[in-house]
């Protein structure tokens, strides 16, 4: 009989306008699946099977490729990583239909925290509004304490959708307990036309900006931040904005640029080792020509991780063969992956340990600030822990709502 | 009532009040504006020559500036790979003259219309197989560097300024070209009547030929300038759609409204944008250029400069 | 009949400019339109087409003139030739070139260009400099004066008549060996229409120019043209000499409305009705 | 029935129906109508000659509100016409077809025909969404009215076929059934036989004489063939450079020096 | 040689204006009715789900598009907009009002779009042709907008999408993510049906015709005593029903959920606007078939090539996907411009004359 296989389903968009995002997503996808066959021959002998589907970021295509490919494989797809809030949105209530586990890391909906009532969903390590009050915590630490950030100017300069206005609440409820004063500055899409909005931010002259850009918008916005001379270090994008993809084009204007992350850039890392030595047979130069190492890139090979580490645990109570989606909700449900496990698998210093709860889809992980020097990204803070008591309270209020509006009661996680 | 307020009366306190910002903002919509007439001029040229609303204007705008930069990357001097991407855009007017245009000889303008969003679709197929999907990064030598004016009040940019200049520039010569020569007069013959126009002898294929050829050069001008500011990538074929409201306030068949309609919306989506988007919430931008344009329209159907629609019995 | 037509054809292929012979055109690819049309158009002379509405006067004209393309008809048997060419092998800017020029039936002006420019279109293919073609402009003014007053007049706001002279000048400044006119006549004043008549006849006088008239006045189409042709429902049903088809009887009751004893009043019509067809 | 003169057919002319006064129509620095008067009886057929661009369009266009005169009036049936929209006149009875035949090419001749009735129509948007049922009835009943049109025109064989296709003369003749089958008081007629050989022009001179004469309808007539006008007008008049030339009884235009000075070249008997 | 209405005799007006004359029409329209009806039996989710409902969907929307530009002839680029009126509509009436029958609520929906539609129709008067379209733009960006920035249109959720509820018809869930996609498949398809039938009826009577007259030439139309203004806001008002129910359903039955960038200029309008030129200006069978073909068409070309075990890269098979696309309607429009519905017409006129070539 043949082996067992776990599927599992990739939607990328290596084509449309947010292509330049896509593209270094899906390779780290594609790698680390291959890596792991390669390297380890699958995951606990059970071979890992993969099949991309373009939705060019259009939610249509999206669901035409969901259906596609959930019933792959010979026990259906392991999870969905849709990589776009929009087609996340719409995915979250078929999870529970197909029994499929989605895994958002980093997007889609925050409240999908709340376990309880989003049984299927998960979107660890952060969600936006845990990322704000980061944020926030930086500009606190760079303004010298909480008590300094009264009276500050703070700007969100946002891509006027469901995703860039996801952090605006959160922002709003942290304006009110710290005293700055907070402007919110739509981009409406694509992005490419920002010359006004910029003028009002060289009128309201801000203390710090903060950015949840997208595509285009993200490197428009770099390049007039240095058309009105803004200083740099004082603008930080969201973990959506600050690829390479997004610096490049700006050229020596984004020197000096930042923008918060929740894991490390660069080719460094053990992972890439592996990566270079077993895929691209140690030619580091067609690696870095599949964008090895950048930081879509390295979030694609962290999001496989995740997964294929949920599928590990998972197999440690289902035993090692093809598994359900079903058994995989299980395994991302009681994920844990301990520093240790990061160091044998070579994400040491890539990515903070992490522990998925029953109630907790999102763990909180710490988020850190990286900075653009012109060719590379570094770390430029220590890893900031979001505020976890002013985000929780908002997203248990938005899941009970609604749990409300779909007629879903919660489980009890005791 | 507040809300009224804060729109019809707050924001003009706001214009007497911070008159610099004002000013700056009917800058950068000016220099802006320049920019979306280049846009519109290559919808204007076809359409004068052939009734044809170009769709894939806008990605020509992307199969050019795709060109030219793909091609640098293989590592041709700028100047190389200009005359080859200007080839590229005389070749690409041959074959659409060739098996396109030539079969749709006096076909109604949504038929036209409908075959050039098939064009639209080859076009950004190709453009993105040949050259990938990733952006791309273009450097022309514009120097961009913010300066001031007025006394430090008001920042302007070395390249917005100069990319206005060149847009300026090409505008200018093209609405000298097609208002001077014979051809302009073929050019508007052939739009009213595509079988009229055949049977007095202008050749169609020239015709055709020569203003795609025109067409393609402007929107590689205008993926240059456009590429250089955001990098090149696919979502340079969106400014098309901000060169629509242009168009139409402008009128379909007019090289100068394209121009005078460019300035308008530029300068007024910006100032709107800064001075009533706050009370409404922001982005308010786009759907503003189409207001504009359709209020416009309420008093000249026909746009600011287009021909006038014959209405006879 | 058909006999004498196809002998004469054959004949006629050497001396005549333009020869038609036995086309047959379909629309659509399924509207059959001619059915085996021959006709010949002399150097130097005037030849009438003479035919009911719909008889296929206009798609014959469009298919010498090789317009029908852009009516999705196309010519699937016979041949066109002029001077010994293959029409469809050339393009309608050749033909203009080589001095073939239509005016089209239903004035098809340029109706956003000025009367002027609209003359000025016509002269688009002559290479002999701006002096020929304003002196060209100017004996266009002079046969009709009504344009040169509405020269400025956007062409879609002038009348109806004022259209069809704009159309006729237009192309007149092409300097035309052979013109193919479809229904000069139509919406024109009386007098204006032998005006344009006499002016047919200058032309071809003092001009030599070759001229194919699809007419539907008979009467003076006839009067002016050496040669007629009468199409019936896609044939050439019977040609001859003008002044032998004027006396024809049939000819003379179906297409100029004198029966026997002379012009009868159209008030009688109404109290018979009558249709006869050959076939 | 009114007393009136009496036509050689025997018809008796009404009252004036229709009355225009000093109309006066420019288009920027074109006189198209200037101070023009005359008006129109019940039952008798008019014709409106002149040379090309004299304003005779122009006057229709006026008279059915698609023109607004600058000074003058028109009434019609004792009320004010000339600032009134087109589709009032049509509601009042005036039809009329088009010099550049004005027909819905991307319709068959009967749905021509057929939107001539629409005036008398009346089912609402939800029965003729169900369409069976008083729909249904009423579009059958307006139906046979059509059909009579078509069979009046005999133009039987071409009911269904796309008027785009048609050749002209038909196409001219299913404008005329258009504006028939809306039973018109007045129609107005914009060169009805131009681009027709003999024996078309006298079907459709027969047709206006079966209207005029079986319905009574008036008819307002622009004509350049000076056969038929002088033939079948009750009366004519004449425009030159948008001012009234003369007016009269055809034997009284055609021998008028100013009429044949400016437009008929030759005198027609 | 067996396509012939030989035989087949009208002998009353009715039967001449029937919507199919001839007998085998009619009894191919009824046999793929029942086939529609019989899909569910067969196709798995992925057609019914990804590809049957969006194609209903999208039918439903181009009839109602093509009834406004096909027929009366009033371009328009507004349809996301409209269709997002219908959404968001539904969205509030069944969240906000317990109890609301589906149906009614989609229908109500449909009666929000009309009258969104005809206040943005109001400019159709004056302005004429592509620059018509410019009013219709207007709408599509500042509808949009507004959905997007103000929150009563979403019940002030922080996500901003909306999301469909789980509702009933006769005990069978028919909305929200629970409701098998059999069932809300049958729900679309009989509303395309019935509102198929509906349009159809429409413009063969006196509406159709007189859209069609305006249209065609709207100056005659106005003075053979058509009210323009009237005439057109009605043509609005449906179009904008039909697309108002078309972004209900598609909500509601087909994706379940979603944010205003759903019903974008490019994804929905341009979209919509392919489907009815490619199928064929007035024509209401065309609408559905042009909506077959651009749904369909990419959806093949996507799959055709690992059908045929070809192992092509993601992006390289998009981009063929593309330029083929690209190709066939280019290529469709030369041959036969008026679309689909015109070549039918022609195939049909061959058949009935076949084997006797004229
Ligand atoms: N584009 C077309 N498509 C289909 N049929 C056409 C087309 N053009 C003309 N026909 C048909 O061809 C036949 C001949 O038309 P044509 O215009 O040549 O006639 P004609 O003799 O010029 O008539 P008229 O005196 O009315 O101008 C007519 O029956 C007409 O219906
Ligand atoms: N809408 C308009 N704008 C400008 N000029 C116009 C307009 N309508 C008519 N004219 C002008 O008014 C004059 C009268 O035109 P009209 O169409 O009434 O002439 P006509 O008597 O019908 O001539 P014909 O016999 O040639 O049809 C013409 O010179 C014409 O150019
Ligand atoms: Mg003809
Ligand atoms: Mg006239």
């Amino acid at each position: 009989a043949k082996a067992d296989e776990q599927f599992f389903p990739m939607l990328v968009y290596r084509t449309g306008a947010y292509a330049p995002s896509g593209i270094p997503v899906a390779n780290g996808f594609r790698d680390y699946y291959t890596l792991l066959n390669k390297r380890d021959g699958g995951i606990n002998g059970v071979t890992v099977t993969f099949e991309e589907c373009e939705t060019q970021y259009k939610t249509n295509l999206g669901v035409e490729c969901y259906e596609k490919l959930k019933g792959n494989g010979p026990t259906g797809a392991s999870l969905f990583n849709p990589y776009s809030t929009g087609i996340t949105y719409q995915l979250i209530p078929k999870a529970s239909v197909d029994k499929i586990p989605i895994l958002s890391m980093g997007y889609g909906r925050t409240s999908a925290a709340d376990g309880r009532v989003f049984e299927w969903v998960f979107n660890p390590p952060a969600t936006y509004w845990s990322q704000a009050s980061a944020v926030i915590k930086y500009f606190s630490r760079r303004a010298g304490g909480y008590d300094k950030l009264a009276g500050k100017k703070i700007v969100h300069l946002h891509h006027n959708s469901a995703y860039g206005k996801e952090a605006n609440p959160t922002l709003e409820v942290l304006a009110k307990r710290y005293g700055f004063k907070l402007t919110l500055v739509p981009v409406d899409h694509p992005g490419q036309e920002q010359a006004s909005q910029w003028r009002q931010i060289r009128r309201i002259k801000p203390d710090f900006i903060f950015m949840s850009g997208w595509g285009v918008m993200n490197q428009v916005a770099i390049k007039e931040a240095g058309n009105i001379r803004y200083p740099m270090d004082q603008f930080v994008g969201n973990w959506w904005s600050g690829s390479d993809a997004d610096v490049v084009p700006a050229g020596d204007g984004a020197k000096g640029y930042l923008s918060t992350t929740f894991h490390g850039a660069g080719s460094d890392f053990g992972v890439h080792a592996d990566i270079i030595k077993h895929i691209y047979g140690g030619d580091a130069a067609a690696a870095k020509e599949n964008k090895v190492g950048e930081v879509l890139y390295n979030r694609g090979v962290v999001n496989a991780m995740f997964a294929t580490e949920a599928v590990r645990t998972a197999q440690a109570k289902f035993g090692n063969k093809s598994l359900t989606g079903e058994q995989v909700r299980w395994g991302l449900e009681n994920l844990n992956i301990t520093q240790e496990t990061l160091d044998k698998l070579g994400f040491k210093g890539m990515v903070s340990p992490l522990k998925i709860t029953c109630e907790d889809h999102e763990t909180m992980g710490p988020v850190i600030i990286q900075k653009w020097d012109g060719a590379k990204w570094s770390y430029a803070s220590e890893w900031l822990t979001p505020m976890r008591d002013i985000v929780r309270p908002l997203v248990e209020a938005d899941a009970a709502a609604y749990a409300k509006e779909n007629n879903i009661t919660p489980r009890n996680c005791n | 009532m507040e809300f009224l307020e804060s729109i019809l009366v707050t924001p003009f306190i706001e214009i007497w009040e911070s008159p610099y910002y004002f000013i700056e903002l009917v800058l950068v919509g000016l220099s802006t504006g320049v920019l979306y007439s280049l846009v519109a001029l290559g919808f204007v040229l076809i359409f004068k020559a052939s009734g044809m609303f170009n769709f894939a204007q806008g990605a020509m705008v992307l199969f050019a500036a795709l060109t030219l930069v793909g091609l640098m990357e293989h590592g041709l001097p700028l100047w190389a790979a200009l005359i080859l991407s200007v080839a590229t855009m005389v070749g690409l007017a041959f074959l659409v003259e060739r098996f396109m245009l030539r079969h749709l000889v006096n076909q109604e303008g949504l038929i036209l219309f409908m075959a050039t969003i098939g064009l639209n679709f080859i076009l950004e197929g190709t453009g993105q197989l040949m050259w990938g999907s990733d952006v791309k990064r273009l450097e022309i030598g514009i120097p961009d560097q913010p300066f001031d004016i007025l006394g430090g009040k008001v920042l302007l940019n070395t390249f917005d300024v100069t990319a206005a200049f060149i847009g300026a520039l090409l505008v200018i010569t093209l609405a000298v070209f097609f208002q001077k020569t014979p051809m302009g007069r073929a050019l508007r013959a052939v739009a009213d009547d595509h079988q009229a126009a055949l049977s007095v002898g202008i050749p169609l294929k020239t015709i055709w030929i020569a203003v795609w050829t025109i067409a393609g050069i402007v929107a590689l001008v205008a993926g240059i300038v456009w590429g250089a500011k955001s990098g090149v990538q696919f979502s340079l074929s969106l400014i098309a759609l901000k060169a629509l409201p242009v168009l139409i306030l402008g009128g379909f068949t007019s090289v100068p409204g394209a121009i005078v309609g460019g300035l308008i919306i530029g300068v007024g989506e910006k100032v709107a944008e800064g001075f009533w988007g706050p009370a409404l919430g922001g982005a308010i931008e786009n759907w503003f250029a189409y207001m504009l344009a359709l209020a416009f329209l309420v008093f000249r159907p026909q746009g600011l400069f287009g021909e006038k629609i014959i209405e006879r019995v | 009949m058909a006999q004498a037509v196809e002998q004469k054809t054959e004949a006629a292929a050497l001396t005549s400019p333009l020869v038609v012979n036995n086309i047959e055109v379909i629309y659509d690819h399924v509207i059959l339109v001619l059915k085996g049309v021959s006709l010949e158009v002399p150097e130097g002379g005037i030849v009438a087409l003479l035919g009911a509405n719909g008889a296929g006067k206009t798609t014959t004209l469009k298919a010498i003139s090789n317009l029908l393309g852009a009516e999705r008809g196309e010519v699937t048997k016979g041949e066109i030739l002029f001077r010994g060419e293959r029409v469809d092998s050339l393009t309608p800017n050749e033909l203009v070139k080589r001095g073939v020029i239509q005016v089209m039936e239903g004035r098809h002006c340029f109706e956003h260009l000025t009367v002027e420019d609209n003359l000025m279109t016509g002269s688009y293919t002559r290479r002999d400099g701006a002096a020929a073609v304003a002196e060209s402009l100017e004996k266009v003014y002079h046969y009709f004066p009504r344009l040169k007053e509405r020269r400025t007049s956007q062409a879609g706001y002038t009348s109806g008549g004022e259209q069809q002279m704009t159309a006729i000048g237009r192309a007149l400044m092409a300097n035309p060996n052979t013109i193919l006119l479809d229904e000069p006549s139509m919406g024109l004043a009386p007098q204006l229409v032998e005006e344009i008549f006499e002016i047919v006849k200058a032309l071809n006088e003092k001009e030599g120019v070759s001229i194919l008239l699809a007419e539907q006045n008979t009467m003076i189409a006839l009067k002016y043209a050496d040669y007629g042709y009468i199409l019936e429902n896609g044939r050439v049903v019977m040609d001859g000499d003008a002044a032998g088809l004027r006396e024809n009887p049939d000819v003379k009751e179906f297409y100029l409305g004198l029966a026997g004893e002379g012009r009868k009043s159209f008030r009688d019509v109404k109290h018979y009705r009558r249709r006869k067809r050959w076939l | 029935m009114p007393d009136g003169p009496q036509t050689p057919t025997g018809r008796v002319i009404g009252d004036v129906i229709m009355k225009v006064e000093n109309v006066s129509l420019s288009f920027g620095g074109v006189r198209a109508l200037d101070n023009v008067s005359f008006d129109v009886r019940e039952h008798e057929i008019l014709a409106i000659i002149g040379p090309n661009g004299a304003g005779k369009s122009s006057m229709l266009n006026c008279i059915n509100g698609f023109y607004h005169p600058q000074e003058g009036a028109i009434t019609y049936k004792g009320k004010r016409r000339d600032t009134a929209k087109p589709y009032e006149a049509a509601e009042e009875g005036i039809a009329r077809t088009f010099q550049n035949i004005a027909l819905f090419k991307g319709m068959s001749t009967l749905d021509n025909i057929m939107t001539g009735r629409g005036l008398k129509m009346k089912r609402n948007l939800f029965w003729q969404a169900l369409y069976y049922g008083p729909a249904l009835k009423e579009e059958l009943e307006h139906r046979a009215k059509a059909e009579e049109v078509i069979d009046f025109l005999e133009i039987e064989a071409i009911r269904k076929t796309p008027v785009g296709r048609l050749p002209y003369g038909l196409q001219k003749r299913v404008e005329l059934g258009r504006a028939l089958a809306a039973e018109p008081d007045l129609l107005l007629l914009d060169e009805p036989m131009a681009g027709m050989n003999h024996e078309e022009k006298e079907d459709m001179v027969r047709y206006i004489l079966d209207v005029n004469d079986e319905y009574g309808t008036t008819i307002v007539l622009i004509e350049h063939d000076m056969s038929v006008v002088m033939d079948i007008s009750d009366r004519v008049v004449v425009l030159d450079y948008g001012k009234k030339l003369a007016a009269g009884t055809p034997d009284e235009v055609k021998r008028n020096q100013d009429v044949i000075d400016a437009y008929l070249g030759v005198s027609h008997d | 040689m067996f396509y012939r209405e030989a035989g087949q005799f009208k002998t009353t007006y009715q039967d001449d204006q029937a919507v199919f004359p001839v007998l085998q029409d009619k009894a191919a329209v009824f046999l793929l009715i029942l086939v529609a009806y019989a899909v569910p039996f067969v196709a798995d989710e992925y057609w019914l789900q990804a590809i049957f409902i969006q194609f209903l969907v999208f039918a439903l929307m181009a009839i109602g598009l093509n009834i406004l530009m096909g027929y009366a002839g009033q371009v328009s680029l507004g349809t996301g907009a409209f269709a997002a009126v219908g959404a968001y509509a539904c969205y509030k009436l069944t969240t906000n009002i317990e109890g609301m029958n589906i149906i009614v609520a989609i229908l109500l929906s449909g009666g929000c779009a009309a009258a969104v539609g005809v206040v943005f129709g109001l400019p159709s008067l004056r302005i004429k042709g592509f620059y018509l379209a410019v009013a219709t733009l207007a709408a599509q960006f500042f509808i949009l907008w507004l959905f997007n920035k103000v929150g009563w249109f979403y019940n002030n959720n922080p996500s901003g999408t909306i999301t469909a509820p789980p509702r009933e018809l006769f005990g069978v869930l028919i909305t929200g993510p629970s409701a098998s996609p059999e069932a809300r498949y049958i729900v679309c398809l009989t509303f395309l049906i019935v509102f198929a039938w509906f349009a159809k009826n429409l413009v063969r009577g006196r509406i159709g015709r007189n859209w069609m007259a305006i249209r065609d030439m709207d100056i005659a139309a106005e003075i053979i005593g058509i009210r323009p203004l009237q005439t057109k806001l009605l043509a609005f008002a449906i179009s904008s029903f039909y697309c108002g129910v078309a972004g209900a359903l598609m909500i509601f039955c087909w994706l379940g959920s979603a944010e205003t960038e759903a019903f974008d200029l490019v994804n929905v309008s341009f979209r919509v606007l392919f489907m009815i030129i490619i199928g064929g200006l007035g024509s209401i069978g065309g609408s559905i078939m042009g909506a077959a073909f651009i749904i369909l068409v990419p959806i093949f070309l996507t799959n055709f090539p690992p059908m045929v075990g070809l192992d092509i890269s993601t992006a390289l098979q998009k981009h063929l996907e593309e330029i083929i696309f690209g190709v066939m309607i280019v290529f469709f429009l030369i041959v036969e411009p008026e679309g689909f519905a015109r070549l039918w017409q022609i195939l049909r006129e061959k058949l009935r004359k076949w084997p006797f070539p004229y």
